[in-house]
């Protein structure tokens, strides 16, 4: 059902009794032409644009738990394109700028709401880097302004500029960033492949893929097995359980990301905002809350939480970045899977198993890649050639040494 | 969490510093550069028990290998990665 | 909203010490019993009125006491909310409390220890609670079903961020947060015990005490200002006492043993792994500042080798209309305002329980005068317990009848009910106490994973898996019988202690009068009339449930993050159930086939601040003083953050304009006479042993045996990916006994890679590594006159001619008549310079020697700005270009690696990406123009073709003015750079607003043949 | 130039002024002192050659090397005071009052078995002692210092407000002492007398 002002206005005044289900909960078909293991926000976008872009509808996305249950449902929600290597900026901007078209695209209201994000840096070295990084941008086309700490001041008046142990010298502000509601892009481009004819079906686990002659045939699942004439790995932090399903090692460690979330209050921050002398990101939610994280625990884990030293490391970041915020709660904290490549950068590529193709190592910021992640998977897997946007994020980059290493600290994951 | 320290007891994870897999063993130097790139970049990265070297950064300053199960946390074992020896020598098996 | 006159039988008895307004009358007050103080009145304000209650309160029993119902508006509809509880559950009764910076929105009124001048303010509310204009958005509450936003708001595309979303902003968050810096300060602490009980009712209070009399070292967690939990309102007797007494006879015994810690006002919030917990002591929030050297929280790691849950259990609400009106309580609660703090709710109550723990409450209402006007009792069979309750309080009874709606604006007047046989009527009342059953307090259960169970008979879940080391007990459990809470804690905390080698037996329990707990389930009335609410915090009703699963979000964690079920500051503690219960009947599976969503920390909301604790401000991290801190600050020199470390940037004189001038002043003071640096920062470590040399050919790319003693040698390190990792020089000061330095940077990350190096890689070797940057206090005394300045302080016996100690030799020497130092003949200025290290506690008087000594010679002091511009005039690389993405063959350094043998970093360096002669390299940078100043990140283009990403061919990794070239030069990244000598090229800073025509030289500016550092 | 002289200066030296400090009523939860005369060395067995130091150690000075974390030794019969304290896998921070030379000493004594790193600069040893001193420290040290569980003679190698220490047990009064990184002592303080301000607190120049 199309969501309109007549609508929206003729179910509230019936009492909303006319909704329907968003989505189907379609049983599996025997066969189908693709089926993207993962119903988190890249495989429920790579299914929504294999339909739309490529027009093949015969497509499931197959989801161990609930479509969203993964990090697409557990992240800060920031987007943004101000990346220094050349080999992302293209794809991320990309990606904002189908962020900016998105609610009209898929008829379905995730909030994208560009309230700008600004990069503290907290010396001469920082801004220097900095400003080569906002430079580059500059070259893509990319909005990106190097603000001094007047500048800053301006933005976020509540910052602390008087008592800082590493004062603020000023940021890099992207004013097209920003942030989207995180569960709703899981819903919306679902409830928009859904509309396409893409089955999505739920609490449908692969267990294992069938490869016979370096071929992947088909996905063993919970319920039964699926084949497939191409599969598409949309796993994130459970890439490499499924990828050695098809005898595959990957260049990615699982580790454990938290984000925490405070009671409400009315506005306060109205800029995403990231610490340049430490690991710490913040944001405040449509509901008031205000939204952050930090650094990953940094240990191999599948559990999806944390433990207590990053969490009080955050908390020292919130307070020395806003003074004023020591009196507000935190609410919940929770943590998520995230699929560390070994250069910090994403994999977008084939496989060499035919028919079985990649899409991992999103670490900690495969959130803003929602869209176009989906878009050049969709079209990997249609045309069987990278995404000019994608080209760079090939799998044998680790072996030729064409790497994407944007934090230059190496093949330590927990570094990036 | 809390790291058993073969020297100092068990500490809490704040302490240690993270280097990852264990069980991956440095080719020999003359090794070409196939063998260092699957010592460098491919990860088993299992779900389950991993043995994984960390770093007693904040006490003795000692590298262990610890054997560690990634969906709960729980460790079976640890001990100083200069007695761990050869690879596939077990610290604490589940 | 009014109150009734003052009943002048229940004001308080007047203070000993009668302040002026100590007998301001309590309208609602009991006149005895509770555990109050009415000897003393405090003081307090809510929303700008003068109120009082007594010690022994909390905010929520004192607006109680005081009549006041209405306390504050809901988040969504901005319906009137009352106190729904007595405890930390609640979601409706949330205040701002304090002010300034000092205030502390969403702060729970039932949780707020009353204290003298506490001022609190409701929120949510324009212009005020009573008369709240944002109320009218009830009109539009059809439109604001669950999961709204996402359907609307999208035309036209444009208006999101300007109209709708800051419209959406300013309604939503209930409080308003602090205004300015906090000004309390806050501290961590951590514990250790054997046996961690958390929460102090019966089954707590038994639990410590067993676990306490093993010997075991034991902690006592308890949320509440008083142990006891629900103990404090029973008016049974327990072994013949009253239970405040035996609660406080227990304590005392507790208190008593040496090795047990009772903790008051703790709230246990979270379960982490291997047996560590987090917990928050309000050490001063119940009064209204903290006292001087105390903080205001304090931020517990408690670590423990068993735990006992005795966290009781939570009631929930029935699903009613209305069920949200100021008047409607909790049956607990009802209980607790009247027997533990004295205040009555109302005058004439409506009990609606399913349960008969709950409607009991009839007997405490009516003992405290309260009319029981109806008990209505859902269960479908007459319970002879509840014609009993009934008769002894002449209450009516409604038995298979359901209260339909409450019915009042902002406090209940009535209720509507409708009675087994389908005829409604209502029934006047100005209080409900309503019960739909408890749920089990097994949060804490949960945090690492565990699944909590289905337990049919208490219709609540029960902990599944505890975490390694727990064990519930009580209501935490599931247990509701006190006689069996009291046993199930002393058994727990026998065994607790049992399984840590005290071996001991559970105490003897009092006797006390059996309980019945039995309930009937009753997830929502039929046929209600108004909103019945499930989250009152999120204003989430039973039609936004049957909407969800309409809309297919009947997963229950899609139905939490679609209605925003259970996601306020109380966490759904009173609604989870109930909401995942509704979504049940509506899709007809059981409630385990539904399933709950996870718990998880805190249990209630953590302060920021407590979290972060001492580590704020200026004290947000370490600071690291060098040596010559003390004096260089008595020059008045500016300091510079370089990670933890605080160096000098510059010393201003007078004269200097700005820092450019000091910098240049202290440039042309090294280039002409001598200049001193503190460079203690770069890491230094000592290295020893028969392997030393062949160790550090396996770490450094280039070649090492051949260095002779007494000599210094550069090195570059690699990762094993083949990056550069750090470089710095290394000292042979004896035939196994080396002195690597760092770069300040990387100085720690060296260390844990040497140690990873030595231990992991090749324990073989006999090689033994210490950090001794500690020791060192190491100064660069460089210019054509340093050998001159040296000569003034070293010892006559050494002789450092250029014959003895040429460049880049190194010698133990003496200075200052006989303290031992290290002198160092190398250069980083490019001048004649030595680096001359001094045990540290001697840095201080060495560089005031060195001042002194260097008067006649022109001697200035030089700091990290004046160290940087010398260094990109010889174009040594540094953090711009040491970014991790660049080789040793980037950085011009291709000569030194000795291939033929292994050392870490060297296969991969050779894959063909890191060898493409596309690469970009080091090169100098100078501008045609020589008044242009270049700028660092600006990007290479070549001339005369478009800026854009095809035509990047590098950036400037570090600029300079050189005072001695009197013209602004640039270290650069370019590609194919060391072909390009004398090609002009764009230097292009967009952010900046530059476009400089730059031309490529070599990256040494000065000297290129090192003709003044051999001098 | 005989108006130059090397004046020694402690890690504290302007921070820590004698006095009473904190809460002032009632008698002062501890007392804190730096010791600043003191000498200390890192020292670390050759490959091999614990068991052989370990002997030399016995034979040179009559002092049991500890191989867990304790230190031993004390006044010699000498009348010198020295010590060893573990300080991780076949390492010792030997401590010594006033020793000249005292990388040197060692080096003659048991340079054949040990390597020896002079250290006397680059510790700052902090001395606490009362009553409080337990709950002091546990505001930023996270192991168990329960006397059940840390007794005179313990050692750890741990971290406080995010720095590394060393602390040792010296008596049951009790009385602890804390080695820091010489350039981060200010900092350390900084956390500890904070710590130790809600007990009320002395700082004296002398032990
Ligand atoms: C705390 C946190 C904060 C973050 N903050 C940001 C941010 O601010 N900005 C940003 O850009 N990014 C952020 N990220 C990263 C971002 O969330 C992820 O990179 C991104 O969501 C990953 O892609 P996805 O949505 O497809 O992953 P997921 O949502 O994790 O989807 C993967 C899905 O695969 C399913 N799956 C796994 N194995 C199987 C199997 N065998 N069978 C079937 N299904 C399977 C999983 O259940 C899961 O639903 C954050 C992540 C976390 C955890
Ligand atoms: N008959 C019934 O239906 C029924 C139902 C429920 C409870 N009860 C009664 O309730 C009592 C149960 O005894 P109990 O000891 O199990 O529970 P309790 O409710 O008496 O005590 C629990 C205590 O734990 C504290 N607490 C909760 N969470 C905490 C946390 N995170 N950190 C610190 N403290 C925390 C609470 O403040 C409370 O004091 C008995 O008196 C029982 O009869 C009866
Ligand atoms: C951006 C964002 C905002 C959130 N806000 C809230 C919130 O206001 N209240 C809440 O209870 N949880 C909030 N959560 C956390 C979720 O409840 C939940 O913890 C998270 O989605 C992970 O799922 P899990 O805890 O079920 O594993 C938020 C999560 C995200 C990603
Ligand atoms: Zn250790």
């Amino acid at each position: 059902m199309r969501y309109s002002v007549f609508s929206v206005l003729s179910q509230a005044l019936k009492g909303n009794t006319g909704w329907k289900p968003v989505w189907r909960e379609p049983e599996p078909k025997a066969e189908y032409d693709v089926v993207l293991v993962g119903g988190g926000g890249h495989g429920l976008s790579t299914a929504y644009y294999l339909a739309k872009n490529h027009g093949i509808t015969n497509v499931a996305v197959v989801e161990r738990g609930y479509i969203g249950s993964g990090n697409i449902g557990r992240n800060t929600t920031i987007i943004r394109s101000n990346y220094g290597e050349h080999g992302n900026i293209p794809f991320y901007e990309w990606s904002l700028k189908l962020w900016e078209g998105l609610e009209q695209d898929i008829n379905y209201n995730a909030m994208v709401s560009q309230r700008g994000v600004l990069n503290l840096y907290h010396s001469d070295a920082q801004r220097d880097a900095a400003a080569q990084r906002g430079n580059t941008m500059r070259m893509h086309g990319v909005d990106a302004e190097l603000l001094d700490v007047e500048g800053v001041r301006k933005l976020v008046p509540n910052l602390n500029f008087d008592n800082a142990r590493f004062p603020i010298h000023g940021g890099l502000f992207q004013p097209r960033g920003g942030t989207v509601r995180h569960d709703a892009v899981a819903w919306g481009y679902a409830r928009a492949a859904d509309m396409r004819g893409v089955d999505i079906l739920q609490h449908c686990e692969v267990t294992g893929i069938r490869v016979e002659n370096a071929r992947a045939l088909g996905v063993e699942t919970a319920k039964g097995f699926i084949k497939a004439k191409k599969i598409g790995l949309a796993c994130a932090g459970r890439s490499s359980q499924v990828a050695a399903m098809a005898g595959l090692r990957l260049p990615i460690e699982s580790h454990v990301l938290q984000a925490f979330v405070s009671e409400g209050v009315k506005p306060l921050i109205d800029t995403v905002i990231t610490f340049g002398a430490g690991h710490f990101y913040i944001s405040q939610s449509d509901k008031g809350g205000l939204v952050f994280g930090g650094n990953i625990d940094g240990y191999n884990s599948y559990a999806q939480r944390g433990n207590l030293p990053v969490i009080e490391e955050v908390m020292e970041e919130a307070v020395a970045m806003f003074p004023s915020i020591g009196r507000l709660r935190v609410l919940r904290h929770w943590g998520g899977l995230m699929d560390m490549s070994m250069d910090g950068s994403p994999i977008i590529d084939k496989t060499p198993i035919d028919n079985l193709y990649l899409n991992c190592g999103w670490c900690i910021g495969g959130f803003k890649a929602t869209p176009a992640s989906g878009w050049c998977f969709a079209h990997l897997i249609a045309q069987d050639a990278p995404h000019d946007v994608a080209a760079a994020m090939r799998l044998d980059r680790f072996a030729t040494g064409r790497l994407i290493n944007e934090s230059g600290t190496g093949a330590q994951p927990n570094l990036h | 969490m809390r790291i058993p320290c073969p020297h100092c007891g068990e500490r809490d994870v704040g302490e240690f510093a993270y280097y990852g897999d264990a069980t991956k063993r440095r080719p020999d130097g003359a090794s070409d550069i196939e063998a260092f790139f699957d010592y460098v970049y491919p990860r088993d990265n299992p779900a389950g028990p991993h043995r994984e070297l960390w770093y007693h950064l904040g006490g003795c300053r000692a590298w262990l290998v610890v054997n560690r199960d990634t969906r709960t946390h729980e460790i079976f074992g640890a001990e100083v990665a200069y007695k761990a020896g050869a690879p596939g020598a077990e610290a604490g098996s589940p | 909203m009014t109150t009734t006159s003052a009943n002048v039988g229940e004001t308080l008895s007047r203070s000993e010490t009668s302040t002026p307004t100590a007998g301001v009358p309590q309208p609602a007050r009991l006149a005895s019993g509770g555990l109050i103080d009415r000897a003393r009145s405090l003081p307090f304000s809510f929303d700008g009125r003068k109120l009082f209650g007594h010690p022994g309160d909390t905010l929520a029993s004192a607006l109680v006491a005081n009549g006041v119902k209405l306390v504050g508006r809901s988040f969504k509809y901005h319906r009137p909310r009352g106190i729904l509880s007595a405890g930390p559950e609640e979601p409706s009764a949330l205040v701002e409390l304090r002010s300034g910076a000092r205030r502390e929105p969403n702060t729970r009124a039932t949780s707020i220890e009353l204290f003298d001048g506490l001022e609190a303010a409701s929120q949510n509310r324009w212009p005020s609670l009573a008369f709240d204009l944002m109320a009218a958005g009830s009109v539009f509450s059809p439109f604001l079903a669950a999961g709204f936003y996402y359907k609307t708001f999208m035309w036209p595309a444009s208006f999101w961020e300007k109209v709708y979303e800051p419209l959406i902003r300013r309604a939503a968050g209930l409080g308003r947060a602090p205004e300015g810096i906090d000004p309390d300060h806050y501290e961590k602490a951590h514990a250790f015990c054997d046996v961690l009980v958390i929460g102090s009712g019966a089954a707590g209070l038994m639990a410590a005490l067993s676990a306490a009399r093993s010997g075991a070292r034991v902690i006592l967690c308890e949320e509440d200002f008083r142990l006891g939990g629900r103990l404090l309102c029973e008016r049974g007797l327990i072994g013949g006492e009253a239970a405040p007494e035996f609660v406080q006879r227990i304590e005392a015994e507790l208190r008593s043993f040496p090795d047990v810690r009772v903790m008051t006002r703790t709230t246990l919030f979270g379960t982490y792994d291997h047996g560590t917990y987090g917990a928050l002591e309000r050490v001063n929030d119940h009064i209204a500042l903290p006292p001087p050297f105390e903080p205001r929280q304090r931020a517990w790691r408690i670590v423990a080798k068993r735990c006992v849950l005795t966290a009781g259990a939570i009631e929930r609400p029935l699903v009613f209309g209305n069920n949200d009106r100021p008047g409607v309580m909790l049956a607990g609660a009802v209980r607790s305002y009247l027997n533990r703090f004295a205040a009555r709710p109302g005058r004439r109550a409506v009990v609606f329980a399913n349960n008969d723990d709950a409607a009991s409450v009839a007997v405490d209402l009516h003992a405290a005068g309260v009319e029981v006007a109806a008990l209505v009792d859902p269960r479908p069979e007459t319970k002879p317990s509840s014609v009993a309750l009934a008769e002894k309080t002449g209450a009516r009874l409604i038995a298979g009848g359901v209260v339909t709606g409450a019915i009042g604006g902002p406090a209940v007047r009535a209720v509507e009910v409708r009675e087994a046989n389908g005829r409604s009527s209502r029934v006047a009342c100005d209080v409900v106490a309503m019960s739909g059953g408890f749920s089990p307090n097994l949060h804490l259960a949960t945090h690492l994973g565990g699944r909590p169970v289905w337990d049919e008979t208490i219709a609540g879940f029960v902990p599944g898996d505890t975490p390694r080391g727990m064990a519930a007990a009580g209501a935490a459990r599931g247990t509701y019988d006190l006689a069996d809470c009291l046993a199930a804690g002393a058994k727990a905390g026998a065994e607790a202690a049992d399984a840590v080698g005290f071996q001991t037996r559970p105490s003897a329990v009092p006797q006390v009068e059996p309980q019945s707990a039995a309930v009937t389930p009753l997830w929502r009335v039929r046929g209600h009339k108004g909103k019945a609410f499930i989250d009152f915090q999120n204003d989430v009703t039973d039609k936004d449930i049957e909407l969800a699963e309409r809309e297919g979000f009947r997963s229950v964690e899609h139905l939490k993050r679609y209605t925003t079920l259970g996601m306020a500051t109380d966490q759904g503690k009173t609604a989870n159930v109930n909401g995942l219960a509704v979504m049940a009947e509506i899709t007809e599976r059981s409630i385990p086939q539904t399933g709950v969503t996870t718990f998880r920390p805190p249990f209630t909301p953590v302060a920021i601040g407590a979290l972060a604790g001492h580590a704020r401000g200026k004290e947000h991290r370490p600071t690291r003083f060098t040596p010559s801190h003390e004096w260089a600050h008595a020059q008045g020199a500016v300091f510079v953050e370089t990670g933890l470390w605080l160096r000098a940037q510059y010393f201003p004189q007078e004269g200097d304009r700005s820092w450019f001038d000091a910098c240049n002043r202290e440039v042309i003071a090294v280039r002409s006479r001598v200049g001193v640096c503190d460079v203690s920062t770069l890491g230094k470590i000592d290295i020893q042993g028969a392997d030393a040399p062949e160790f550090l050919e396996r770490v450094y790319c280039n070649s090492w045996k051949s260095l002779p003693v007494g000599k210094v040698r550069y090195g570059v390190m690699l990762r094993e990916d083949g990056f550069v990792f750090d470089d710095g020089t290394t000292a042979r000061l004896g035939p196994d006994h080396y002195l690597m330095t760092t770069t300040t940077a990387n100085a720690a990350a060296v260390m844990q890679h040497l140690d990873f190096c030595h231990q992991v890689l090749w324990p073989d070797l006999d090689v033994g590594l210490v950090s001794v940057t500690e020791q060192w206090a190491q100064y660069a005394i460089a210019g054509p006159k340093s050998r001159e300045l040296l000569e003034a302080i070293v010892d006559r016996e050494h002789d450092i001619s250029n014959a003895a100690l040429p460049y880049m030799a190194c010698s133990e020497v003496t200075v200052l008549g006989g303290l031992r130092a290290r002198l160092f003949r190398i250069s980083f200025s490019g001048e004649l310079a030595y680096e001359l290290g001094v045990p540290c506690r001697h840095g201080d008087a060495v560089i005031r020697a060195l001042m002194k000594a260097g008067q006649s010679l022109g001697v200035a002091p030089y700091g990290l700005e004046a160290l940087n511009v010398m260094r990109v005039e010889k174009g040594h690389a540094a953090g711009g270009e040491l970014n991790g993405q660049t080789t040793a063959q980037d950085l011009g350094f291709s000569r030194l690696m000795a291939m033929g043998k292994d050392f870490i970093g060297r296969a991969m360096s050779q894959r063909s990406a890191l060898l493409d002669p596309d690469r970009q390299v080091l090169v100098g940078v100078k501008p045609l123009d020589p008044s242009a100043r270049l700028s660092a990140g600006a990007h290479f283009v070549p001339l005369d073709v478009p800026v854009n990403p095809e035509n990047d061919d590098g950036h400037t990794t570090s600029v300079a003015f050189s005072p001695s070239l009197n013209v602004s030069i640039g270290l650069g990244l370019l590609k194919r750079g060391r072909e390009r000598m004398g090609e002009r090229l764009r230097a292009v800073d967009a952010l900046r607003g530059t476009d400089i025509r730059v031309e490529v030289c070599p990256n040494c500016f000065l000297d290129p043949e090192g003709a003044r550092l051999r001098g | 130039m005989a108006d130059l002289i090397a004046t020694p200066r402690a890690a504290l030296a302007d921070v820590l002024r004698d006095g009473r400090y904190g809460r002032t009523d009632g008698t002062p939860g501890l007392t804190l002192c730096e010791r600043a005369e003191l000498s200390l060395a890192t020292v670390i067995a050759r490959k091999g050659q614990s068991q052989a130091l370990a002997e030399l150690v016995k034979s040179a000075y009559g002092i049991d090397l500890p191989s867990t974390p304790r230190f031993a030794g004390g006044q010699l019969p000498d009348g010198r005071f020295l010590i060893f304290i573990w300080a991780g896998f076949e390492q010792w921070l030997a401590l010594a009052e006033g020793a000249r030379d005292f990388d040197r000493e060692l080096t003659l004594g048991l340079g054949k078995r040990a390597l020896i790193m002079d250290q006397s600069d680059g510790r700052a040893i902090l001395r606490l002692r009362g009553p409080k001193a337990r709950e002091a420290l546990a505001k930023g040290i996270a192991i168990d210092l329960h006397p059940r569980a840390f007794k005179p003679g313990d050692v750890a190698l741990t971290t406080a407000a995010h720095i590394g220490v060393q602390l040792w047990q010296v008596d049951e009064t009790p009385t602890y002492e804390i080695a820091v990184p010489r350039s981060l002592a200010k900092s350390l303080w900084a956390w500890l007398s904070a710590s130790a301000a809600e007990f009320g607190y002395e700082v004296t120049s002398s032990e």
